[in-house]
């Protein structure tokens, strides 16, 4: 919609000098661009305004300038004042436009000046953060079977100074489709390479057989086990199957049994153990103090 | 940010100087010579240089005043900070990734800023962000430090900066190693052990003597239990002045105490448990009746009167506390 | 006759059958008083421990292992299972399970009510155990136990209803000494085993724990340091250090920290000496050589050394995790203040001033340092025990006010133990006849000669006993009187202090009579009866159990501070301006916000006496949002009246507070009763919310968080147009003008 | 969920009669009845569109918005009245609250009548403004009717509007072959503010218009209020609620007169010359907008939601209350949208898609929904994804707002817990944990070994350490 009157007022031209003679129009038209203070001074911008070719090269609007227009509107050639005198500028990037009446004095003799002044301040947010230059339509019409006037005439340009802060400017909320987002996991938590690992296995097991070695070297034996088992066959066995049966109680919870499942169990062989290894252990008492040991 | 518009107006003309005669990059040249010396003595010029924008720089000023005659007390406690931070940052950040200047400006030579920023007190800390660049944000004035409780440590200071500067290297403050303190440490360290091995016969004895233990552990259980703890982290007063000219000892309320209160409840303690100690252990142990029927009735008077006392005291403290014991009620 | 009666009993093997009946009957006694004597009121609380127990009865074990609670916290949820101590939660469902199967029918509330006093009796006997071990006497036990079973110090956590950690937590506390020191006396591997069972127990009851991991080690280094080094002590340590840390690791909210946090780097340091020292010993047993055992002595101090250097080096370096804030802020007291808000803010962290010990354990106060010094008198382990743990408890009670609690039984101890003694002197039949000069000065000299050095000075004379009946009926009768004073004490302040629940608070009236204020419950019954189930409420974090509990209804926040962000987003929302804390609140999906008001009544324990807490934990996480300066005046007063800044007039709280308080009194008059100050006539204005129900007394005000306009205006706007004032035509408007975009 | 009920009652109305997804009692406020006659044809269509149509003077006591508290219609429609003011019944207030209570509204403005002042105030409420000057109308030296308003351009001619915006539904296009006009004789201007997603211009005024008050710019337009394209003729705003209520610039629209007014276009702004005559479009516009208005187009209604764990080998329980963290879950959710008559399956615009956020705070996930089916009256959206890391409370949330469609905000609470104890990979498969495993079992082993030598094994006579080392 913003776009569907761009390509069309290409065309002006065209338009513009075939209406030319009737009709409204305009003549002397003078645009200028004056620093604010040093009115005129050095880098002021004057330049005449064609009702039919925009412009060649843009017209540059600085932070602290003002840009003046002065024209005289005529109706079938003669002066007259039209009822609306507007100047049209459109953001060509987002099709924004902003209207700006221009004020009509009556001077003598029948012959109308308009005259409007502005500066940045009078343009909306949106128009100053433009990109590209601003296009500006003259208007001219008025009530009546009269054609009206309306026609491209130059670029408007806008500087802003990087000293001055930008104006900031953020969209309004308007409800539409939001982007997608997807959650980003942590990584999993990793171990390390599979070889030290086994290395260290490796090494903890083998720490057992030089477990034993050791004992053997310093002379430890089983040959007590028969004088063992006759002195208190059935203590001696219970104990130490109830040890056994104890260390494949905590495999089997570790495995798959829960606390509840191994909690009377472990009672029962505990107390097995208890009872049974107080036997046996002063059985072994009894052969220490006997100095068999 | 009244002062901020000061700022602005007493910058313009500057700044249009600034951005007709500087194409060299300002950011380099300031950065050559803060790496040389920081932070960088600035005056109204280089101050006003230094803040017009456009930056593609952040910018941290201290303002103070070191001269004795203006009496600045913070400014002097904060300047070895500030010179540390400045510092530590700086050789931290030697490729200037966070594009950060650090600047002093000292009232002497200052003194169209002071007054352009409108500024009574000193010292003040000014952050300027970036105007342009990535990390710009133009419409934000200079963000201000402030100082409202006593002097900061150049750590909160970073912490700060590092805030307003998010998404930047931030160099730690490296705090110099202190080698007096670590010798005079070692020594007195040293000397400790050389006495100890010299005095331990002499001391052993009073290490090994159960009275001295018995007596510290003893005065620590009664320091604690009339809450000494309490004063020293409360900070509460020794005494406090009743209006009429004396002094009010306790400290009405049930958990409120004044430093002199607790000496007097300790006091109360230890003659009590003193007395029953006697009675405990001393006097069965007199040889003579007469004296031990003596003994017996000083101590078990002292124990009752004292008890008395302490209830009455406690009484003060809680309102409504119905038990009480002769004489004192 | 009597004699003839009596005689038989008081002799031989019958005698002690005797003595043994009426010691068991005066403990059952004993317990039964403690028991009773904590019943004056019952209100359940805490409600968590309550809510837990449900859900653990309800969906067993293991699912109360995984539980993870989505009422609370909203809407992070909290990891329940996994972050609190089930000990408590565990017994009471054990005792729940067991009764069940003895066929009672019992409601799971009644034994959560009657918890903590049933412990009570259970610790008036761990007491007397302990005391036991500690001397000869058998009064001294009984007498520890009754202190112990009435001793208002220990009452103040464990009253009818008092459902919290602590109500197991103490008996296993005096328990594991016991056995600690029964190990220790024994050297028994079994003992220590035991010791460690229920260190084990008491690890997954109560966070204090840690007092248990690092007395025994510092107990176990003063010993050694004594040169009191022997197997026994090697034994009994060892097999509780292994297992106990075993034991203390299965429960997930522990986990490793017995591994990896500074508090339990003592125990392991100690277990490693103790190697060491083994270690040598062995060696020397085997050669003795005098330059041998001095090597041997560089090398363990070198070791040793190495080994604690080893120890700093790892926690510098952030292996083993530095003191949790709660057990640094004990060492250094200003620590919490300044960075731990959070902990600093609870009430029962305050130090403790002196009258609060008194009120706590009235005679007992000033027995205590006699008992302390009577262990010196035969310095064995356990008299070593006692002294450590002494000082220890009283230097932390002195700190926080909560851990009287674990000063409370040594006290009891130690009281027991002087008293017995005096009594012992003073409650005997016999009495010494008067000496004759010269043998006493003999035997007196013999004597003294015969005494050591190194005993205490008042155990230079030989003991002699006490001559006159007149003193010894004086000095009984007197601490009789304090007994007699010292249970009515206990009775008074039980009654009076410590059976007046949080949520119910009594006040008396002009004409005495005690006048009931029950605004809480009044409150929490309002919620739960017109709010919808799933309405989030919003409040400062003291009242988030008993929402949770009493009104059933989710919270942001709640007693368990385990998520400092959180609380600190709570605590900006209380203490930011309404624009910025509605989107807050709108984010959090808040659907009630609840404060306590105490000005109308002059309760002073309300939401704008905690408020500057709010704003530095606040300040923690948002330090250039809020500012506690902003709540200052330029004096620097905390005003509220007409005088507050306008950060504090504009903060939610205050507006909550003080919204519509004006109207309660006539023009003028408006006052507020806890600050003393005159209000501002004008009140604040609410734009956000809308007030739902104010309690009878004003003491809670519940507001419910508007939706968002209807319209697409801001509240403020809305909210002028709803008090019927039309909005202005826009004349010209200034800045830059803005076009309408799509 | 409450209002989906209701609209499956009214669904069920609208099979009985052709009627409005909202309802069939329709209030038109008129001055006197005398008028009703210029709008016959608008109303008629109305009626024969199933609406029961009561007409009150404001003046009345029957125009009561509320009886008894409750709604006593579901829509109104306010022709400018002569007076000034609309009556004690008609405040600002009530309609608002009628606005909230899901009432819809339509007000024709006019530039001959003034508009009352409490309209107006309503109006800046919604952030609407209107000329100062009650008289102001717009007009357009370009695009006006040479047959009515040769003179004074004041009957403007605007085409068909485009949608606002690429993504959003354009239910005004008519048939969409375009080369109609809609005729807007003295329209009175609107400007909106900037600020709320809830207004939308309908349609809006030519580039070369603008609104002039013919009392002060007599000779020539100084300062006007609004031009070009930043005045709306007809303004829209759906409340959060969406509940309806739109702003028709000028009255006369609706009048039979300029339903089968012939109109000719002026010459237009880029010199297009002027076309000849045709016939304004007004009344297929009129029922386009007041339909839309009264919730005949335009409406969206959720039927089932539903999502279930979408993990190999678990049966799928649907919409359990509790996941787990990493879960793969499924959702779908059932959209209608209300076309005059009866419900059709909803399908979003081009360039527009229903999005679905799974957040705790802020959104974890946003992902697209795809359609999974289409049945005679709905359309099926779903999407499966594998929840966040994170446990806590999380939303499903189906947040559809779009201009010109109803409101859809669907908020379905689930609890995501984190891994139970049991639910971690054992420790065997685990690699760095197996050395930790093999000590477990040496030092087992060793265990076994030393109670066997210690129950059985005979001393040697060699002095050794064992005997030293454990003597009981």
């Amino acid at each position: 919609m913003r776009f569907s009157s761009l390509l069309p007022s290409a065309l002006v031209l065209g338009a513009g000098i075939a209406e030319a003679a009737s009709g409204w129009n305009f003549d002397e038209a003078i645009i200028s661009v004056s620093a604010k203070g040093a009115a005129g001074a050095a880098g002021a911008f004057k330049d005449k305004l064609s009702d039919h070719v925009p412009l060649s090269k843009p017209v540059t609007l600085g932070q602290t300038e003002t840009l003046k227009i002065i024209l005289t509107a005529t109706e079938n050639g003669e002066p007259k004042r039209p009822h609306q005198a507007f100047l049209l500028l459109r953001d060509q990037d987002t099709g924004l436009e902003e209207t700006f009446p221009l004020q009509t004095k009556e001077s003598g003799k029948g012959k109308v000046d308009f005259a409007t002044l502005k500066s940045q301040k009078d343009l909306p947010i949106q128009l100053l953060t433009s990109s590209q230059p601003l296009r500006a339509t003259l208007l001219l019409a008025s009530f009546g079977s009269t054609q009206a006037f309306a026609n491209h005439v130059f670029n408007l340009d806008i500087q802003t100074d990087p000293n001055v802060a930008k104006p900031k400017y953020e969209k309004p909320l308007r409800y539409g489709q939001l982007g997608e987002i997807n959650h980003i996991f942590k990584a999993d938590p990793k171990s390390g390479p599979v070889i030290i690992s086994l290395l260290f296995t490796v090494a903890v097991v083998a720490a057992v057989p030089i477990l034993f070695g050791s004992w053997v070297l310093l002379g430890a034996n089983l040959s007590h086990l028969p004088k063992a088992t006759a002195a208190a066959p059935v203590s001696h066995s219970l104990f130490f199957s109830s040890i056994l049966g104890m260390e494949g109680i905590f495999f089997l919870y570790y495995y798959n049994w829960s606390l509840f499942e191994m909690l009377p169990v472990a009672g029962v062989i505990g107390l097995v153990t208890f009872l049974s290894g107080s036997k046996a252990l002063s059985e072994v008492q009894s052969r220490r103090l006997a100095g068999e040991r | 940010m009244h002062f901020l518009r000061g700022l602005l107006l007493s910058l313009l003309p500057v700044a249009a100087l600034a951005a007709k005669n500087a194409p060299v990059d300002k950011f380099t040249k300031f950065q050559t010579k803060q790496l040389s010396s920081t932070p960088l003595k600035l005056d109204d010029a280089i101050y006003a240089q230094l803040t017009s924008a456009p930056r593609d720089y952040s910018s941290v000023i201290l303002l103070t005043a070191m001269e004795d005659r203006f009496g600045c007390q913070l400014c002097r406690e904060f300047q070895p900070e500030w010179d540390l931070l400045s510092k530590s940052w700086i050789k931290g950040d030697k490729m200037a990734e966070s594009r950060l200047i650090f600047g002093t400006l000292d009232f002497i030579n200052g003194k169209a800023t002071f007054q352009s920023l409108g500024l009574q007190t000193a010292p003040v800390l000014l952050l300027f962000q970036p105007t342009t660049g990535p990390h710009a944000n133009p419409e934000a004035g200079p963000s201000r430090f402030d100082f409202n409780n006593g002097a900061q440590s150049a750590e909160q200071v970073h912490r700060w900066i590092a805030r307003q500067l998010a998404d930047r290297p931030h160099p730690p403050v490296v705090r110099p190693i202190n080698w007096t303190r670590g010798i005079a440490i070692t020594t007195t360290i040293l000397a400790s052990i050389t006495f100890l091995t010299v005095a331990w016969p002499y001391l052993l004895p009073i290490l090994q003597n159960r009275n001295v233990w018995a007596a510290i552990s003893l005065i620590a259980i009664l320091l604690f239990t009339s809450g000494h703890m309490f004063n020293h982290i409360r900070k509460v007063p020794y005494v406090v002045s009743d209006g009429k000219g004396g002094v009010s000892y306790f400290a009405g309320g049930f958990s409120s105490q004044y430093g002199l209160e607790t000496q007097i409840v300790a006091a109360m303690y230890g003659l009590l448990s003193f007395a029953t100690i006697s009675l405990a252990l001393k006097v069965p142990r007199i040889a003579d009746p007469k004296t031990q029927q003596i003994a017996v009735i000083v101590w078990g008077g002292i124990i009752f009167v004292m008890y008395s006392f302490l209830l009455s005291v406690f009484r003060i403290k809680n309102g409504g506390y119905p038990f009480w014991l002769p004489p004192f009620s | 006759m009597t004699d003839s009666i009596v005689e038989p009993f008081l002799k031989g093997n019958t005698g002690r059958n005797t003595r043994g009946i009426l010691r068991l009957s005066i403990l059952c006694l004993i317990a039964a008083a403690a028991i009773a004597s904590r019943l004056f009121s019952v209100i359940l609380d805490p409600w968590f421990n309550f809510r837990a127990t449900k859900y653990l009865v309800a969906n067993g074990f293991y699912d109360f292992w995984d539980w993870f609670d989505d009422r609370t916290w909203h809407p992070l949820g909290r990891v329940t299972g996994g972050t609190l101590y089930p000990g408590l939660m565990v017994t009471s469902g054990a005792i729940y399970h067991a009764l069940r199967a003895l066929t009672i029918p019992v409601d799971i509330r009644n034994i959560c009510v009657l918890l903590a006093p049933g412990f009570s009796g259970l610790t008036a006997f761990a007491t007397y155990l302990f005391t036991n071990e500690m001397s000869t006497s058998p009064s001294a036990g009984l007498l520890a136990a009754a202190f112990m079973g009435i001793a208002p110090g220990y009452i103040s956590r464990s009253v009818a209803g008092s459902y919290d950690n602590e109500a197991i937590a103490i008996f296993l506390l005096v328990f594991t000494f016991y056995l600690w020191i029964k190990a220790l006396k024994l050297g028994s591997a079994m003992w220590g085993a035991l010791c460690a069972l229920f260190y084990g127990y008491m690890v997954s009851a109560w966070g204090g724990y840690v007092f248990i991991t690092n007395l025994i080690p510092l107990h176990v280094f003063v010993l050694v340091c004594m040169g009191r080094f022997s197997p026994r002590l090697y034994v009994s340590y060892c097999t509780w250090y292994s297992l106990g840390t075993l034991a203390s690791m299965q429960i997930p909210f522990v986990g490793f920290l017995p591994i990896r946090s500074s508090e339990h780097m003592s125990a392991l340091g100690v277990f490693g000496l103790l190697q060491l020292i083994g270690f040598v010993e062995f060696v020397r047993s085997g050669v003795p050589s005098k330059q041998f055992t001095t090597l041997l002595r560089g090398f363990v101090l070198a070791v040793f050394t190495i080994a604690f250097g080893g120890l700093v080096l790892l926690t510098v370096s952030g292996v083993i995790a530095p003191w949790t804030g709660r057990f640094y802020s004990l060492w250094d007291t200003g620590y919490a203040k300044i960075h731990i808000p959070i902990i600093a803010s609870v009430s029962e962290h305050q130090p403790t001033a002196w009258p609060a010990f008194f009120f706590d354990l009235n005679l007992l106060i000033w027995l205590f340092p006699a008992g302390v010094y009577l262990c010196f008198l035969k310095l064995a382990d356990e008299q070593v025990f006692v002294v450590v743990y002494a000082i220890l408890a009283s230097y932390f009670s002195g700190v926080m006010v909560r851990l009287m609690l674990t000063l409370t039984p040594i006290v009891c101890v130690a009281a027991a133990l002087v008293l017995s003694h005096l009594l012992d002197t003073y409650l005997t039949m016999t009495s010494p006849d008067a000496p004759a000069e010269g043998a006493s000065d003999a035997t007196n000299g013999a004597a003294k000669k015969a005494i050591k050095q190194d005993g205490l000075r008042s155990m230079r004379s030989p003991l002699v006993g006490i001559y006159t009946t007149f003193s010894k009926g004086s000095v009984v009768s007197a601490l009789t009187a304090y007994l007699l004073l010292f249970v009515l004490h206990c009775t008074w302040v039980t009654s009076n202090a410590y059976s007046s629940p949080s949520v119910v608070l009594a006040s008396r009236m002009p004409d005495g009579s005690q006048h009931i204020i029950d605004d809480y419950r009044e409150a929490y019954q309002w919620l739960r009866q017109n709010t919808k189930t799933d309405a989030k409420i919003m409040s400062w974090w003291d009242y988030g159990y008993q929402i949770g509990g009493m009104a059933d209804r989710p919270t942001l926040v709640d007693n368990n501070t385990w998520n400092n962000t959180h609380i600190a987003t709570v605590g900006k929302a209380m203490s930011s301006s309404e624009e910025v804390s509605y989107p807050i609140m709108r984010q959090h999906e808040v659907d009630y916000v609840l404060v306590v008001f105490g000005g109308l009544l002059g309760y002073s324990g309300d939401d704008i006496n905690k408020f500057l807490w709010m704003v530095r934990i606040a300040e923690g996480i948002w330090p250039d949002e809020v500012k506690e300066r902003d709540f200052f005046t330029e004096r620097g007063e905390y005003r509220v009246d007409g005088g507050a800044t306008e950060t504090m007039k504009n903060s939610l709280m205050y507006k909550m507070s003080y919204y519509n308080y004006h109207t309660m009194f006539p023009a003028g008059q408006c006052q507020d009763r806890v600050r003393g100050v005159k209000m501002p006539d004008q009140g604040p204005v609410l734009n956000t919310l809308d007030e739902a129900f104010t309690s009878e007394n004003w003491i809670i005000r519940i507001y419910k968080v508007k939706d968002l306009d209807n319209v697409g205006r801001n509240h403020t706007a809305a909210a002028s147009f709803e008090r019927g004032n039309k909005k202005k035509k826009t004349t010209k408007r200034r800045g830059p003008k803005v076009l309408r975009v799509e | 969920m409450r209002w989906i009920l209701s609209f499956l009652l009214l669904a069920f109305l609208a099979t009985v009669q052709a009627v409005s997804s909202a309802g069939y009692k329709l209030l038109v406020v008129l001055e006197e009845l005398a008028d009703k006659s210029k709008y016959s044809k608008y109303l008629g269509d109305l009626e024969a569109r199933g609406f029961s149509i009561s007409y009150e003077s404001p003046k009345s006591d029957k125009v009561a918005l509320f009886t008894l508290g409750e709604r006593a219609w579901d829509h109104v429609l306010i022709l400018p009245p002569k007076a000034k003011g609309l009556g004690p019944l008609l405040t600002p207030k009530l309609l608002l609250d009628f606005i909230n209570a899901g009432g819809n509204i339509l007000v024709a403005l006019s530039a001959s009548q003034p508009t009352p002042s409490g309209l107006i105030s309503l109006l800046l409420e919604l952030d609407i403004h209107i000329p100062t000057d009650r008289s102001a109308l717009v007009i357009d030296h370009f695009n006006y009717d040479t047959l009515s308003a040769a003179e004074k351009h004041d009957v403007v001619l605007v085409p068909r509007p485009d949608a606002i915006r690429p993504d959003v539904k354009n239910f005004f296009k008519g048939d969409g072959k375009g080369g109609e006009a809609i005729a807007f004789p003295r329209p009175v201007a609107q400007t909106l503010g900037n600020a709320s997603p809830l207004l939308t211009p309908l349609i809006r005024a030519p580039r070369s218009a603008y609104s002039y008050s013919p009392k002060d710019d007599v000779d020539s337009v100084e300062d006007p209020f609004a031009v070009g394209q930043q005045l709306s003729l007809i303004t829209t705003m759906q409340a959060r609620n969406s509940a309806r209520f739109t702003v028709v610039g000028s009255s006369e629209l609706l009048e039979d007169t300029w339903f089968d007014a012939k109109v000719k276009r002026s010459v237009g702004m880029n010199g297009a010359p002027a076309g000849n005559e045709f016939k304004t479009s007004n009344q297929a516009f009129a029922k386009e907008v007041t339909g839309w208005t009264f919730k005949e187009t335009g409406v969206l209604k959720v039927g089932q939601i539903e999502h279930h764990l979408n993990e190999t080998g678990s049966e799928i329980v649907s919409n359990p209350k509790i996941y787990r963290v990493k879960n793969n879950v499924s959702y779908s959710i059932e959209l209608s949208e209300y076309s005059w008559d009866k419900w059709i399956p909803f399908t979003p615009p081009t360039g527009d898609i229903v999005q679905l956020e799974f957040s705790m705070l802020s959104p974890f996930h946003r992902l697209p929904l795809k359609v999974a089916e289409t049945t005679l009256t709905s359309t099926i959206y779903t999407t499966s994804f594998k929840l966040p890391d994170q446990h806590g409370i999380f939303n499903f949330k189906v947040n559809y707002k779009r201009p010109f469609y109803t409101n859809v905000e669907e908020k379905n609470t689930v609890t995501v817990r984190h891994f139970a104890h049991d639910e971690w990979p054992r420790s065997w498969v685990i690699t760095g944990a197996w050395p930790w495993i093999a000590g477990i079992g040496a030092t087992v082993t060793g265990w076994v070994a030393f109670v066997g030598l210690w129950l059985w094994s005979k001393p040697v006579p060699l002095k050794g350490a064992k005997g030293g080392k454990k003597n009981l």
